[in-house]
């Protein structure tokens, strides 16, 4: 819940203006910020009770697959891994790279990273399906162990998260295009951002918990 | 504020009353968890009925309030009423006081927690394996295998270990202790001990499908003497029948219709799909002690298992009703 | 939320306006279409309203199926199957049905009105989301046409609900009825938040909020965090079900206790979900028919905090018997305890909430007074069964289903039925009829005491849960036979409850405030017009209406502050319209600048509430309403696509279930495409199209300087907003 | 009779959940993009860090995992502070996520100790139900 202090709130002085002076920056909402951005970040810490669970139950089925079957030792091949992490870590910073860009009215720019972004996913997700073909034909399927099941969902979850990332991405890319995004409207690129950065964070926690942990 | 005491008193009093009434004539409530008839049981027991009597308490004070208030301050002439917004004493006070209730009742809860789950010296050792529906049991160390009814010798814990080969079910005779879940993939673990012979009938109760209601167990407690002229008897092998006797037409067919794949029949089969029938008349019930055991039952049974069980794992054989005869009179020569 | 004056905004350039594939509804649409187009809050918390009772007739009647096979011993009323169908149908739609859109319908009509907004957040995503819960909801029940409803029981355990053992399509619906109901809650639960957090109407602190805002909100958060963690679960066990995973697989390693765990951390918060709203219910209307103020505001809003964070340390309590260890059982049954003290706190400030007051024994205070007195029983059962050794008896007997129905039907039920009477009039104008209602009380509360009481003897006895049948002689004939009586007489008072609103549609207005209240909703309009307030409200207390009516003589009684005519006036809701109009627009205009500034709180200072509290105090006397456009008043405009794409969810269900992967991706497509088009559409049609004016603030309006930019509803947002 | 007068106080108090204020909007004071990048870099570093360790023999498994979990908070901590504004935006965006990370983390962390995860780190032996299909044993 949300009670805070006294000294944040706004002075009764500011601000006698019409709304158009106000808009975008202090939408005209009780607690002066955006709708969309309040949604997004409540959906965002939804999504970690989803990604924690779906994290742990990898975790919980570590070493119980039955003995004899495919172990993590006998696919991962962290080189490759980290490579296409260390990819998706990029794309954060062109996405932010490109929200910088949008904010200070640089559409350009903006359009070239965001473009960037999108491909930096694109590169992620492909490699992600071809690590998976891979995995499959050294014989670990969905069926194969619990190892298999939990490997496959979770990094499966993700991979759809960057999939719609990337649909977004694409979209706004679009609609700029079309000029539909003004500078005052960078808050909708922000938005993208942050879902974009928290697909980002799940995998750095993804990578290290489910590939390098011994 | 001494009337209300005094209504406090005489409420709780009923309470009581109320409370004795549940827990006593276990000869109507043969299943009752509140007429314990072992250690277990009762150490449970002597924890609940001051639980009860705190939540009676609480019951009535709040009951009470809430009625004196309705009555007492209904809509009556006079001016709108002081308006009170809160008081901070009284508030924490109703905080604390329950919490302090509630500390009074989590410490024993705790404690005996830990008692109940401790294994007894010296005790018995059962595997008792859950099956859809009906159970098995294994004296490993006795080399017994029995089905649905569970044989202890008085006086003596049982320790149960506790597996199933399919779902989830949950192992519960109310008056001997308290119940725990069968579940497939891990060994959960309980213990039974009876202070006088006598059988103390149970059942499943974890939902475990289509006939989770006809999944009831019985044990059957008796003295030391008793229970190891039981152990005799359960470790002898099956007596075959003597020649053409209808018996030894029934264990002909017995082979013949197939039961051999399901049932162990000791010295003839080794089927575990089902009970163990080598010593089935030595048992009062059978199918999950759903049914007593009988001529009559039996042949409902062997007619169409699934129809008078539903969903019963043993198939309809289409016996007819002689070769059902001949079966029954096998199976009454499994002492 | 204010009244604009200014012109209409330009409307979307047609050029670059997408492709229009139906022609969108204008305006405010009536009839049919109006109902399935509308983003109202209002209209949207009927429809919930609505639809969770006809489940509630549906769970009912399975109830009482229930209930006649067990009535007798030995019963063959019902097959083993279809009882087994039966009780986890009636659970489900119990829960998942009824009490969360009973809630979600109550919170989703007040709480705009109770902090003084004139729509939610996200009006389409409302939308949406109800349709969603209507379309999870018949998706579920076509089970029973297609072969066999769930009969996994509502906590649906696995492995018993594994292919293995539960070969049919029976628990693929509950499955995915699930999922699909969860995106419902998880969009109600963002919007009705953003909504709470952000349309406040000045000077409506959130220590002003009503308390039943202060709860629904509160339960929407547990919703928040705890849907997520069903997703899962049950995104398991369809992988398990359908593509053969190994999740709950005992054979293969795994442990079927990890079900357990995940659905019991969303299944403990889901029961506070639960009771949370029907407890704000309870707190405003004990103080309305006692004519006091709540007692302690402040500790009744911590205390429900302090349950909704508890919540989230108890689940394994349910788990007491499946071998979790000695440790694990102490901790949880502790902190199970635990949870009693924030709750009794607020049952002994209900208490105190009566004491001395001037009690008015109406229908909506006695179910009121039911829920503090049956809820304290079940919760005290719920303590009981706190305590492990006593737990190890009870669970999964009669006792459990004892206690669950005390605070289910005794707690949540009775709350939401005195909410029913309480705001039927600001629904409907139309006062329910007293006598009827008491008799539907007293028939309520007698039934259920003699349909649950004796399931607490049952279980203690030893009768378990969801036995189809059990045999004679265990001592269970009598008290079983009694509470199927009991059953006939709760359905006999619901059917009062139903003569009672047939009878009610010839009944005389109600007036705008019939109860006397204190809330922001009886200020307006009964029905409230589209537009909530001609004038947004300028709130300067807690319970705000009671403050513009009574102040306190130097004893502290409520002495009226208007002379006691004009104070009837009011009641009798007969004022010269124009003069309030025109009062309303020069009060419009003066509170733009007030409002629109990023706080709220610069019209939150003495003088402005003086100036506010002589002038149109009787604002919600406007009769006839007149409509936003006369106002000026910009409303979002109705849409197809939250329907439109709702339904794509039962066509991708269907899809999966049966394997016809081709309809799946087809009804994947169906999604997109609707949120394509409904984030291509602006939320408001600017009036060139026939359309709306919107709130310069409503959240879903493209800025002033940008009529082009895509809402929030924009494809980039919905594919994470639902 | 406290609340009385809080009730009915003057508008300005209560006003306590205004969080944000927005004389500091959330797009200013933001890095310039050469701070990005060297966020960017230093995030880079930690990786390839990471992946080192995964290669390195001889430290005790308990000691990496550690600092693997460090590793992981920092770059965790970072991306969400410098790349999703938590920064410099409002308390009660950083309170909606953090609450959720909390809890999460807070109750996955009892869900994996009930099941005795870490007593054996690695290798946990699966009781295999000692299925009766094992032909029953006479005596
Ligand atoms: C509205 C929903 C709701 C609510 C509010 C509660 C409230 C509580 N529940 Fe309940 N519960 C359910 C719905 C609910 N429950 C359901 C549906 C199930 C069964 C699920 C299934 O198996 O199908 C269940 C099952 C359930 C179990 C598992 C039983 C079992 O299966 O073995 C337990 C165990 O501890 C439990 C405990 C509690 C407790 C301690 C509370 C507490 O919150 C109650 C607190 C309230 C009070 C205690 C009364 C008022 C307090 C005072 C007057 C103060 C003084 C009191 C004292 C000092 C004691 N509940
Ligand atoms: C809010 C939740 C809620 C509510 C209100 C109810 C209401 C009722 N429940 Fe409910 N019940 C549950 C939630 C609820 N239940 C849950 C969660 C379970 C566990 C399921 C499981 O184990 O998986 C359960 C299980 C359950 C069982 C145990 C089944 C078993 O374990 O084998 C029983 C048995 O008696 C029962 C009975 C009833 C009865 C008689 C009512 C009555 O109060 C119902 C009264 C209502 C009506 C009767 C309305 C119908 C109206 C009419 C009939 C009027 C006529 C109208 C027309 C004909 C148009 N319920
Ligand atoms: C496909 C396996 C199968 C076959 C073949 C089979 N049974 Fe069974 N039998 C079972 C199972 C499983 C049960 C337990 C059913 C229950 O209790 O729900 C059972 C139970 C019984 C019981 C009750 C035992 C007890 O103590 O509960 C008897 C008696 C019995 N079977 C006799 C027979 C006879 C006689 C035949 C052959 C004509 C036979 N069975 C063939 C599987 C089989
Ligand atoms: Cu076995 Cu229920
Ligand atoms: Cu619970």
């Amino acid at each position: 819940m949300t009670v805070t202090h006294d000294e944040e709130s706004t002075p009764t002085t500011t601000t006698e203006g019409s709304h158009d002076e106000l808009a975008p920056e202090h939408p005209p909402t009780s607690t002066g910020l955006s709708n969309e951005k309040l949604a997004m970040w409540a959906f965002l810490g939804s999504e970690c009770l989803l990604f924690g669970a779906l994290i742990s139950v990898y975790l919980l089925f570590r070493g119980r697959s039955a003995p004899g079957t495919i172990t993590p030792k006998d696919v991962y091949d962290i080189p490759y891994t980290s490579v296409s992490a260390f990819v998706l870590l990029m794309s954060s910073l062109t996405m932010v790279l490109a929200l910088a860009n949008h904010q200070r009215g640089d559409f350009r720019r903006f359009r070239v990273w965001i473009l960037t972004t999108a491909l930096l996913g694109a590169a992620f997700v492909g490699g992600q399906m071809y690590e998976f073909t891979v995995f499959y034909e050294k014989g670990l399927k969905l069926s194969t162990n619990l190892f298999g099941s939990s490997f496959f969902v979770l990094t499966g979850f993700h991979g759809v998260h960057v999939f719609l990332g990337i649909l977004m991405l694409m979209s706004l890319f679009t609609l700029s295009l079309k000029g539909r995004i003004p500078e005052s409207r960078s808050e909708v690129i922000e938005l993208g951002g942050l879902y974009w950065h928290f697909v980002d964070i799940v995998w750095i926690i993804i990578f290290t918990l489910v590939y390098l942990v011994p | 504020m001494s009337g209300r005491r005094h209504r406090l008193l005489k409420c709780s009093g009923v309470v009581l009353l109320l409370l004795f009434l549940v827990a006593c004539g276990s000869k109507k409530t043969p299943q009752n968890s509140l007429s314990p008839a072992g250690e277990y049981a009762r150490t449970i027991d002597n924890l609940i009925d001051p639980v009860f009597i705190v939540a009676a308490v609480v019951f009535v004070l709040v009951e009470g309030l809430a009625l004196l208030f309705v009555i007492r301050y209904r809509q009556r002439p006079g001016p709108e009423p002081v308006q009170v917004h809160g008081n901070t004493r009284l508030e924490v006070g109703w905080t604390l006081v329950p919490f302090l209730i509630l500390v009074t009742i989590a410490v024993p809860t705790i404690i005996t927690i830990f008692k109940l789950a401790d294994e007894p010296p010296n005790a018995v050792n059962v595997t008792v394996i859950g099956h859809q529906w009906w159970w098995e049991y294994r004296y490993d160390d006795l080399g017994i295998v029995s089905a649905n009814e569970l044989h202890l010798p008085v006086g003596r814990p049982v320790q149960l270990k506790l597996q199933s080969v399919d779902v989830i079910h949950s192992y519960w005779v109310p008056r001997l202790n308290g119940k725990t879940d069968v579940v497939p993939g891990r060994t959960n673990h309980s213990k039974l001990k009876a202070e006088r012979p006598g059988t103390y009938i149970g059942q499943c109760t974890e939902f475990c499908g289509l006939s989770h209601a006809n999944m009831r167990n019985r044990a059957v407690a008796q003295t030391p003497a008793d229970f190891d002229a039981w152990v005799k008897g359960q470790q002898q092998a099956a007596v075959a029948p003597a020649a053409n006797t209808d018996a030894a037409t029934g264990m002909t067919l017995f082979t013949s219709k197939g039961c051999t794949g399901c049932h162990t029949v000791q010295g003839l089969s080794k089927g575990a799909v089902g009970p163990n029938l080598t010593h089935l008349y030595s048992r009062s019930t059978f199918a999950g002690s759903m049914f007593d055991l009988n001529a009559t039952e039996l042949r409902k049974w062997l007619h169409d298992p699934p129809g008078v069980k539903p969903g019963s794992k043993m198939p309809n054989l289409n016996l007819s009703a002689d070769e059902i005869q001949k079966l029954i009179a096998y199976l009454e020569t499994l002492k | 939320m204010t009244i604009t004056t200014d012109p209409p905004r330009t409307a979307v350039a047609p050029e670059d306006a997408p492709p229009r594939l139906l022609r969108r509804p204008s305006g405010y649409a009536h009839g049919l279409w109006g109902w399935l187009t509308t983003v109202d809050h209002k209209k949207i918390g009927i429809m919930y309203g609505v639809t969770a009772f006809i489940f509630f007739i549906l769970g009912g009647l399975e109830a009482m199926l229930l209930r006649i096979q067990l009535g007798s011993p030995e019963s063959t009323f019902l097959s083993a199957d279809t009882y087994n169908q039966v009780f986890t149908m009636h659970g489900t739609t119990m829960i998942f049905l009824v009490v969360m859109p009973l809630s979600a319908g109550l919170a989703n009509y007040l709480i705009p009105l109770m902090i003084g907004a004139r729509d939610v957040a996200f009006p389409r995503l409302n939308a949406f989301g109800y349709w969603v819960f209507l379309v999870g909801g018949l998706f579920m029940y076509t089970s029973f046409i297609f072969g066999g409803a769930p009969n996994g029981g509502w906590f649906g355990y696995p492995p018993n609900t594994l292919k293995a053992f539960s070969p049919g399509h029976n628990i693929d619906y509950w499955v995915f009825g699930l999922q699909i109901l969860g995106i419902a809650s998880l969009t109600g639960a963002i919007n009705l938040i953003v909504t709470t957090l952000n349309m406040r109407a000045p000077g409506m602190s959130l220590f002003r909020m009503p308390i039943f805002v202060w709860m629904s909100v509160i339960a929407q958060f547990l919703l928040l965090f705890a849907i997520p963690v069903i997703t899962v679960a049950l995104f398991l066990l369809m992988f398990d079900r359908q593509f053969g995973a190994n999740f709950f697989n005992a054979q293969a390693g795994s442990d079927p206790l990890l079900w357990q765990h995940l659905f019991w951390l969303f299944g403990h918060p889901e029961v506070y979900i639960l009771i949370l709203p029907a407890m704000g219910v309870v707190s405003e209307i004990l103080p309305v028919f006692t004519r006091k103020p709540l007692f302690g505001y402040q500790v009744m809003v911590f205390s429900g905090i302090a349950i909704a964070f508890m919540g989230w340390g108890v689940w394994a309590h349910h788990m007491f018997v499946s071998g979790i260890g000695p440790v694990a059982t102490s901790a949880f049954a502790a902190s199970t305890m635990l949870i009693a003290v924030p709750t009794g706190v607020k049952i002994f400030n209900w208490l105190a909430t009566m004491w001395r007051g001037q009690i008015r024994t109406k229908v909506p205070f006695l179910f009121a007074v039911g829920f503090v007195t049956m809820f304290t029983i079940g919760g005290l059962s719920g303590v009981t069964h706190g305590v492990v050794p006593a737990d190890t008896q009870q669970t999964d007997t009669y006792y459990v289903v004892a206690h669950f129905h005390y605070v289910l039907f005794g707690g949540s039920m009775f709350g939401l039925f005195a909410g029913a009477y309480y705001w039927y009039p600001k629904l409907t104008n139309k006062l329910l009829n007293e006598k009827l209602g008491k008799l539907h009380f007293w028939l309520m509360l007698i039934g259920f005491n003699l349909t649950f009481g004796p399931m607490h003897l049952l279980g203690l006895w030893g009768m378990p849960r969801r036995v189809y049948t059990y045999p004679s002689g265990r001592g269970w004939d009598f008290w079983n036979l009694m509470s199927t009586v009991g059953s006939f007489l709760i359905a006999i008072s619901i059917l009062v409850f139903i003569v009672n609103m047939i009878k009610t549609r010839k009944a005389g207005p109600a007036g705008d405030d019939p109860w006397d209240a204190r809330t922001l909703e009886w200020t307006t309009s009964s029905p409230p017009p589209e537009y909530n307030f001609a004038v947004v409200p300028l709130v300067t207390a807690r319970d705000d209406l009671w403050h513009r009516k009574y102040t306190e003589d130097e004893h502290g009684r409520a002495i009226p502050r208007v002379t006691s005519e004009e104070h009837d006036a009011d009641k009798e809701a007969d004022t010269d319209d124009d003069r309030v109009i025109s009062a309303a627009a020069t009060e419009g205009t003066g509170t733009i600048d007030a409002t629109v500034d990023g706080g709220t709180d610069s019209a939150k200072d003495g003088e402005v509430d003086e100036g506010h509290d002589d002038e149109d105090r009787s604002d919600e006397a406007v009769h006839p309403v007149p409509t936003a456009h006369d106002l000026h008043i910009h409303m979002p405009s109705p849409s197809y696509w939250p329907l439109f794409t709702a339904i794509g969810l039962a066509v991708v269900a269907y899809g999966m279930i049966y394997r016809v992967w081709i309809v799946a991706i087809l009804g994947g497509i169906w999604i997109l495409t609707g949120i394509y088009a409904w984030g291509m559409e602006p939320s408001a049609e600017p009036e060139a199209e026939g359309g709306q004016h919107v709130p310069v603030d409503e959240p879903d309006q493209p800025a002033d300087d940008d009529p082009d930019a895509p809402g929030p509803g924009s494809p980039e947002l919905e594919p994470v907003g639902s | 009779m406290a609340e009385a007068a809080t009730e009915k106080a003057s508008p300005t108090d209560h006003t306590a959940e205004h969080a944000d204020d927005p004389s500091a909007p959330s797009h200013t004071g933001h890095p310039s993009d050469w701070e990005y990048i060297k966020v960017a870099i230093f995030l880079a570093i930690v990786t390839a860090a990471e992946v080192a360790l995964y290669y390195v023999e001889g430290l005790g498994a308990r000691l990496v995992l550690l600092i693997l979990c460090v590793m992981m908070v920092v770059k965790f901590a970072i991306v969400a502070m410098w790349f999703m504004h938590l920064r410099f935006d409002s308390k009660i965006f950083r309170r909606f996520f953090i609450t959720g990370i909390l809890l999460a983390f807070g109750v996955y962390l009892i869900v994996l100790t009930t099941f005795g995860v870490w007593s054996r780190p690695g290798e946990h032996t699966p009781v295999s139900p000692s299925p009766p299909t094992t032909t029953a044993r006479p005596g």
